[in-house]
């Protein structure tokens, strides 16, 4: 088929697992799931570096005035095979993500789609409508796992997509080849080929990428980020605040159901120290919430500061002086354990005894879900929104970490989606970020970079946080 | 007269304070046989190995020792071992000792008959020349064995056939006919005499004194290490002028066996019916043997070599567990093994290992294993057993400062001593002898003898002998039974069996130590042949 | 020239047993107070480590669990495995042999990994687990090496004169041919030793035994791996610590058995 | 001959089903299933629910045993709950390239550790002796992965004269590429030389003082022979355990190498599966570890057997 020549073919290191792999784009969840998906497959929008929603598929779209209709004009985009990306396509990938069976990543964001209502205006026009009103509707088009794929897809063994890359060869567990679109609505990739690499150790694509065996090492630690800046046989694309690094304290039972031992939590930890320790300084200072830097922000919450005195002395008030619970951690992210201890050691001096303990990466973060009072937590970039409702509001199948429920919460955010105006609905928005804040048991202590190692050679990468549009795209790359 | 090809100068074996040999000097040349005689302990052994330029570990050597001459003693280990490569070998006391347990004996000999022959063909025929001079059938499934499963004779002529097939100028001889029977030994002795013949220089350390007799072109006789007297053939054997010369030969048993008078036969207290044992291919090596042990009264088991008696001892020990018969002691029936018996029952079942030295655990000091039967069988405090040991061992002519010593520390004889005095001290009902006097000198047999005696007599003890030795079995056995292959074939007096043996292997084996007995004539300076 | 050859063993052992037993006396805080992976400066003579600990202080301290925890692991495995070796190897009923064997064979195919998960998973996380799952799945490695060591010396002619003369079973199959397994174990032992230490060190990543944090010298080379090129002393000291206990062990084990050769012979 | 088959047969099956049952239960002690791995950090109950059905989770844990054992007494291994692909073929191809792993590392390690053991047990406690085992000693508690990083270090990115790792190769195709696999083989080998070095070496400078050996030098025989033939086989008993265990480890224990070297190999392929709570597959392996081991083990007591011949005539 292709037939790049193999000097023309990028070769992008990833950590991957193994044979769970399919390249199924509904199902993935992996970063390497999405890379692959976002070479083969298109979405409706995709998110700039601050989740703001851009074009992509979709050339227009706009809501009626009670944000639960929403008109989208798609551009003539094709698939692989030749035929036309439509709008009956649009709805087909839509309804097999919300359909229960799929088990799809994004399923949550289309739970509120009305299918019966939705139709296909035309060939490039379509009607979507919700039993909400969600004016951030949008955001979810570009969620990872929306993508769009032929209607009638059930088989993605060879899959076939939209995007700029097609299928060439994939076994899962190794290599995935894929060979440049000409056909592509937004210009041929300049590469022939891209293959993705499976290497989950890290040193090893440090190692593979310094050896150049390949071009592109997904996912470096700050520790080897620090090696590679030094180094000429790789520059490092580091993007910044593009993980959100927190602690979930569970709100709804002791200890942390009483305010005053929460607070004690919170002021008890040093979130510059915890930057510049776990981090390697290569991060950002969080407030406790998510998305700095982000569309929807709210920058105008007061800074948490770390303050031993009144920590202390509010444990004493709630008789928990000496507390002792256990925080879990795990390999999951490689900053959990470092954090872990230092936060440990932090609330050590205000008087909780906080062990860490380590659980199975695997089950982490299912585990952390209703086990335990505290557990390490991340999110990569998102929409604030799409984060808000997916781990802030009370409802089932939620990852809400903290168990944080509030009515109040819950109108504030309702309030907001149903709100048309753009600044109208960020003031509403940062009125809910401001509540939890204070009450929802999230400590973010910091924001970690987003670390990519390029070959000298390769032009055409930048750094981009995960789940934006900038993020693992090869359309634009050139081998040096 | 030709030239020593061998010659010691000085030569001096000590280990620590102790010296071992002192101020030797000989020569041996071509064609010869040196005979050297001595008391068990003397330094025969240790001789042995010093005229290769090695010691035992723990023995320092210094003197000359000239082979070709080359004085070995200067060389390093890899030197010295060039240097006698295809010259000289030797046939070790222990043979068991020396045979790889792990290694096919036939592949063993192969490998060494390459050293001579390059070729398979000869080497196929160097092999089974060297078995057929060391009186072994050389049928394949001989070769076949491990070491393991030969008789202790078979074992020391698979040993003699390693030192011969590598046609050496010299061989050693540690005591090479001990595990024979009369037959095989004089055959054995009939063949050294040939190899001499053909220019083998042959070293000859032995107690046997008619095999010296026989074979000596010169002859030594060594004492407390040093060389009391020496003359050329076998005078210092007919015409001793040293008062240690005199005794060993004054001490040397005569093969008569006087009718006596016919002793009361007592009830048994050891009875094996319908014994049978076959190896794990399926050979019989016991059958049917029907045998009985009475109380302080000796029976004798002869018989040639691989006939099965070291097996039938096992087999009334429980060391090999029987495949049919049983053995009762009074009118209990003895469990199979020894690992089953109750102690009482092994108390009064006794044996004595043919191998004394693969008897005795190298870690510890004999006395102390020797102390142990009593203090285990009998319940006799560690104190105490360790006096009734020394006595034991003093009653055989043994110092209590050597069995103090480990295993290592003693001579073939002396842990032969050891190893009865152990069996002894459990006060047995019946204790079995394996070959116990093959590395004797004659006065510690005779005093070994009077100890057996004295059991027999005061405690009762009733004795199963197995041995080669017609002069023993006549002096001590009130009955023998002549054992072939695997069957006891004929029971009768000492005196009768001399006299009147019945059946051909029987004639066969009484010829043999008569004419090994019988004096020869005094050798006076041979020429070499 | 002997002499030197000995206190260098010496030294090899010494000076991480000297650092375990007094190091933590001698040293300093070991919280983290600096930034991480810094090289050597006045404060911190060894840099930091991953966690902005000072690596002085965490060397210092982390000696202490290595010897203790390794040592009664391996003190254990072998108090239990090596007797079960001995008596299987005396058994003369050959059913009780076999099958006690094949039982632990069946200990020994299980995968290590999968009981270490899920002892870590089901909370029995402490130290004693720890050393009990490491006891359990050396066991039947040292149980096998053991007896098979045990064999030959077991059907010496010495053993049968042992048992008529009513030497106690366990006397001979104990005492006696343990005697002759000595070289075997002990040589195994300290083989064992390092498998053991970084078997330790890597159920502790797990959430097993110590906690990732523990300033122990093998969880800290664990723990700083990815500094290798960055901070190199934070992984090379403790790691040559280790390696020098382990040499040095097994030196010592060589020149005790080297010494019993010579007597035996 | 025959009975002593058929009886080793029947104990290897009885030994598979309990390391089966065990691994069972063990399996189902740890927290979660595949259904939560599967859909991971943002699933909702429902979806976990369906997944659970339709994986057939929701079953016993007993029925499920009995299907997996059924299948197998039909040859079958059972479907990945994963990837719905056939166990064998999952397992295969990690098989593959461990195979080839470990078998150039055997290939390696068997002739290294007889020659250092044997030279250095002849003369224990010379110069060669000790300098041999403080380097076998130290490669060996030196942590693998800093062997591993350094060598790499040195020999691919400074020199640039072999492969840094072994990136989208897989199986058999390894074998195509020699030199990826130098470097994983040299960690290897220098892990698992050390145990069996040290039992060969105590095993020669015991028997190298033997009568029999002592004897035959006395005879003429010359030292390679001795050495060979008869010093160096019958040292060899417990070595021959620690030969078996070496096997065992290279089959089960390359984890760390294959991490470092972006290999996918058994070691990682277990730890995925247990990962992935993927039952059938991790069944599928440890079927795979215990038939290794008692193979293994068999050829070692046979080994073993023939090694101390004498053992027959013991009652
Ligand atoms: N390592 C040693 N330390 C002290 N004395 C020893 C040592 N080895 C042997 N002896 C003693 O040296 C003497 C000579 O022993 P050797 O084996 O040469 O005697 P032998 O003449 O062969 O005796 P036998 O006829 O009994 O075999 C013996 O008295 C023995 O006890
Ligand atoms: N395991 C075995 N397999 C086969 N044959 C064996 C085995 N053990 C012993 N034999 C044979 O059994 C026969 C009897 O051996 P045994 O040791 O009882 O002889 P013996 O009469 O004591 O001889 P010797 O006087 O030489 O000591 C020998 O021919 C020997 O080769
Ligand atoms: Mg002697
Ligand atoms: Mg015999």
């Amino acid at each position: 088929a292709g037939g790049a020549a193999r000097g023309d073919r990028l070769r992008a290191a990833f950590p991957t697992s193994g044979a769970k792999e399919s390249l199924d784009p509904h199902t993935s969840s992996l970063f390497v799931d999405q890379a692959r998906a976002k070479a083969l497959f298109d979405t409706l929008v995709t998110y700039g570096d601050d989740m703001s929603v851009l074009p992509h598929l979709a050339e227009s779209w706009e809501p009626d005035g009670t944000g639960t209709r929403w008109l989208i004009r798609l551009r003539g985009a094709r698939f692989h095979d030749g035929r036309p990306v439509t709008a009956e396509d649009v709805l087909y990938s839509y309804r097999r993500i919300a359909d229960p069976a799929t088990s799809a990543t994004a399923a949550k964001q289309f739970a509120t789609v009305d299918f019966a209502a939705s139709r296909a205006r035309s060939a490039t026009e379509l009607e979507i409508v919700l039993s909400a009103p969600n004016f951030e509707f949008p955001s979810a088009w570009g969620a990872p796992g929306a993508e769009i794929v032929p209607a009638g897809s059930t088989d993605f063994r060879a899959p076939v997509g939209s995007g700029p890359f097609r299928f060439h060869d994939f076994h899962p567990g190794s290599s995935a080849v894929f060979t440049r679109f000409d056909g592509h609505w937004a210009g041929a990739p300049e590469l022939a080929g891209l293959e993705f690499v499976p290497v989950n150790e890290e040193s090893a694509r440090v190692s593979a990428l310094l050896s150049g065996q390949v071009h592109y090492a997904h996912d470096i630690g700050a520790n080897a980020a620090r090696r590679l800046e030094g180094d000429q046989r790789a520059q490092l694309l580091s993007a910044a605040r593009s993980t959100m690094q927190a602690v979930a304290f569970k709100v709804d039972r002791p200890p942390f159901h009483d305010p005053r031992v929460l607070q004690a939590a919170l002021l008890g930890v040093d979130r510059r120290a915890l930057v510049d320790v776990a981090l390697s300084g290569k991060g950002e200072v969080g407030n406790d919430l998510f998305g700095k830097g982000l569309r929807h922000y709210a920058t105008e919450v007061g800074q948490r500061t770390r303050d031993v005195g009144r920590a202390a002395a509010l444990l004493r008030e709630a008789g928990a002086d000496g507390l002792q619970f256990e925080l879990l951690t795990s390999g999951a992210d490689p900053y959990f354990e470092p954090a872990a201890t230092l936060i440990a050691q932090q609330l050590g001096d205000v008087g909780l005894r906080a062990t860490p303990r380590v659980r199975p990466s695997e089950t982490y973060f299912s585990d952390i879900k209703d086990q335990g009072v505290a557990a390490l937590t991340r999110t990569a970039a998102l929409p604030v929104a799409t984060f808000l409702e997916q781990r802030m509001i009370r409802g089932s199948g939620n990852n809400n970490y903290t168990r944080f429920q509030s009515p109040e919460f819950d109108a504030l955010f309702s309030a907001a989606l149903a709100t048309a105006d753009e600044a109208q609905r960020s003031r509403l928005l940062a009125e809910a970020q401001q509540m939890a804040h204070e009450r929802s048991g999230l400590m973010v202590w910091g924001f970690s970079n987003w670390n990519v190692a390029v070959a000298p050679g390769v032009r055409g990468l930048r750094a981009a946080p995960p789940n934006s549009l900038d993020w693992a795209r090869f359309d634009h790359a050139v081998l040096g | 007269m030709t030239e020593p090809i061998l010659s010691a100068r000085g030569l001096r074996a000590t280990a620590g304070e102790h010296v071992l040999l002192d101020g030797i000097d000989l020569d041996l040349r071509p064609g010869t046989a040196l005979a050297v005689i001595g008391r068990s302990g003397a330094g025969k052994t240790t001789l042995g190995w010093a005229l290769q330029g090695e010691s035992p570990p723990g023995i320092a050597l210094s003197g000359e020792v000239r082979l070709h001459g080359t004085e070995l003693l200067e060389l390093t280990d890899g030197q010295r071992r060039g240097a006698r490569a295809g010259t000289t070998s030797v046939l070790p006391q222990h043979p068991a000792a020396v045979l790889n347990p792990m290694r096919r004996i036939g592949k063993v000999l192969r490998e060494l008959a390459t050293l001579r022959h390059p070729r398979r063909a000869e080497q196929d025929e160097a092999v089974r020349g060297a078995l057929a001079t060391a009186r072994l059938d050389p049928e394949p499934a001989l070769l076949r064995r491990f070491p393991h499963q030969l008789s202790g004779g078979q074992q020391q002529r698979v040993a003699l056939a390693q030192a011969l097939i590598t046609e050496p100028g010299i061989v050693i001889l540690d005591e090479p006919t001990t595990g024979a029977d009369t037959l095989t030994k004089s055959e054995t002795a009939d063949m050294l005499e040939d190899l001499a013949a053909r220019g083998t220089a042959l070293v000859l350390l032995t107690h046997d004194l008619p095999l010296a007799r026989r074979l000596a072109h010169d002859t030594l006789v060594l004492h407390e290490g040093r060389i009391v007297e020496s003359g050329p053939g076998t005078r210092p054997l007919h015409a001793p002028a040293h008062a240690r010369s005199r005794e060993i030969l004054a001490a040397e048993p005569v093969l008569t066996a006087d009718s006596g008078q016919a002793r009361h036969r007592p009830d048994p207290v050891l009875r094996a019916e319908g014994l049978g044992h076959r190896a794990k291919d399926g050979a019989p090596l016991l059958t049917g043997v029907e045998l009985a042990v009475r109380p302080g009264w000796c029976a004798a088991i002869v018989g040639p070599s691989g006939a099965g008696k070291t097996t039938l001892a096992r087999c009334l020990a429980g060391l090999t567990r029987p495949d049919a018969g049983r053995v009762l002691l009074g009118e209990a029936e003895l469990a199979p093994t020894a690992r089953q018996r109750p102690r009482e029952h092994r108390r009064q079942v006794q044996h004595v290992h043919q191998d004394a030295r693969a008897a005795f655990d190298p870690h510890r000091p004999v006395i102390q294993q020797v102390a142990r039967t009593a203090e285990l069988l009998r319940n006799v405090p560690r104190g105490e057993a360790l006096a009734e040991a020394e006595e034991a061992l003093a009653d055989l002519g043994m110092d209590p400062v050597q069995a103090r010593r480990g295993p290592a520390g003693l001579s073939g004889g002396q842990l032969q001593r050891a190893a009865v005095a152990r069996g002894l001290l459990a006060h047995p009902s019946v204790l079995i002898c394996d070959e116990i006097t093959s590395a004797l000198d004659v006065i510690n047999q005779s005093e070994l003898f009077r100890a057996l005696e004295a059991a027999k007599s005061t405690l009762d003890v009733g004795i199963l002998l197995i041995s080669h030795d017609f002069a023993a079995v006549s002096e001590l056995a009130d009955e023998v039974h002549l054992m072939q292959d695997g069957c006891l074939v004929e029971s009768a007096t000492p005196h009768e069996l001399l006299t009147t043996p019945r059946s051909r292997t029987a004639r066969a084996l009484v010829a043999a130590a008569r004419e090994h007995h019988q004096p020869p004539a005094e050798r006076g300076d041979p020429q070499p042949r | 020239m002997k002499r030197v050859r000995a206190v260098i063993a010496w030294l090899l052992v010494g000076i991480p047993l000297g650092v375990a037993v007094l190091g933590p006396v001698l040293a300093g805080s070991t919280r983290s107070e600096a930034g991480p992976l810094m090289p050597p400066d006045g404060a911190h003579p060894l840099g930091t480590d991953v966690l902005g600990r000072d690596v002085l202080a965490l060397v210092l301290t982390g000696g202490r669990t290595v010897v203790l925890l390794t040592g009664v692991a391996l003190l254990l495995a072998y108090l239990v495995s090596v007797p079960i070796g001995l008596v299987l190897a005396g058994q003369s009923r050959r059913w009780v042999e076999e099958t006690a064997l094949h039982g632990l064979d069946v200990l020994l195919a299980l995968p290590g990994l999968l009981v270490l998960l899920v002892l870590a998973a089901t909370g029995r996380q402490g130290a004693v687990g720890l050393v009990a799952a490491v006891v359990v799945l050396q066991l039947p490695a040292i149980v096998r090496l053991t007896r098979s060591a045990a064999i030959a010396p077991g059907c010496r002619t010495v053993v049968e004169s042992m048992v008529l003369q009513g030497e106690p079973w366990w006397r001979i199959h104990l005492l006696h041919t343990g005697r002759a397994v000595l070289g075997p174990v002990a040589v195994d032992a300290g083989s064992r030793l390092i498998l053991v230490l970084q078997l330790m060190a890597s159920a502790n990543f797990l959430g097993l035994g110590l906690a990732s944090s523990a300033s122990d010298w093998a969880v800290l080379v664990e723990r700083n791996r990815e500094a290798l090129f960055l901070q190199p002393l934070a992984v090379l000291v403790p790691a040559f610590l280790l390696v020098a206990l382990c040499i040095g062990i097994n030196v010592a084990i060589d020149r005790t058995v080297a010494r019993r050769e010579v007597v035996s012979t | 001959m025959l009975k002593f088959a058929l009886l080793r047969l029947s104990t290897g099956v009885l030994q598979i089903a309990a390391v089966a049952v065990a691994v069972h239960v063990l399996t189902s002690w740890l927290p979660g299933d595949t259904a939560v791995v599967v859909l991971g950090e943002n699933a909702t109950e429902q979806q976990v629910a369906a997944l659970r059905h339709q994986l057939g989770l929701d079953e016993p844990p007993a029925q499920r045993f009995l299907d997996w054992i059924g299948g197998l007494l039909s040859g079958d291994l059972g479907t990945s709950l994963l990837t719905g692909r056939a166990v064998s073929d999952e397992i295969g191809r990690g098989l593959a390239s461990t195979a080839v792993l470990a078998a150039l590392a055997l290939a390696v390690v068997l002739p290294l550790a007889a020659l250092i053991g044997v030279s250095s047990g002849v003369r224990p406690g010379s110069r060669t002796d000790r300098a041999l085992n403080a380097v076998i000693v130290a490669l060996n508690a030196v942590p693998e992965f800093a062997l591993g990083m350094v060598l790499v270090a040195l020999f691919a990115l400074q020199l640039g004269w072999l492969p840094a790792t072994g990136a989208g190769l897989s199986g058999l195709s390894l074998a195509d590429q020699p030199a990826v696999l130098v470097l994983p083989v040299t960690v290897l080998v220098c892990k698992q030389l050390c145990a069996l070095t040290r039992q060969v070496r105590v095993g020669v400078a015991e028997a190298t003082h033997a009568g029999y050996a002592t004897h035959l030098r006395m005879l003429g025989l010359p030292e390679r022979n001795v050495l060979l033939r008869h010093v160096l086989p019958n040292g060899c008993a417990p070595a021959v355990q620690q030969l078996a265990r070496t096997v065992d480890g290279l089959l089960g224990g390359v984890v760390v190498v294959e991490a470092l070297f972006g290999l996918d190999g058994v070691g990682s392929g277990f730890v995925d599966a247990v990962k992935a709570r993927d039952l059938p597959v991790v069944q599928g392996y440890a079927l795979v570890f215990v038939l290794t081991t008692v193979l293994v083990n068999i050829a070692a007591d046979v080994a073993a057997r023939r090694l101390v011949p004498q053992r027959e005539v013991r009652a």
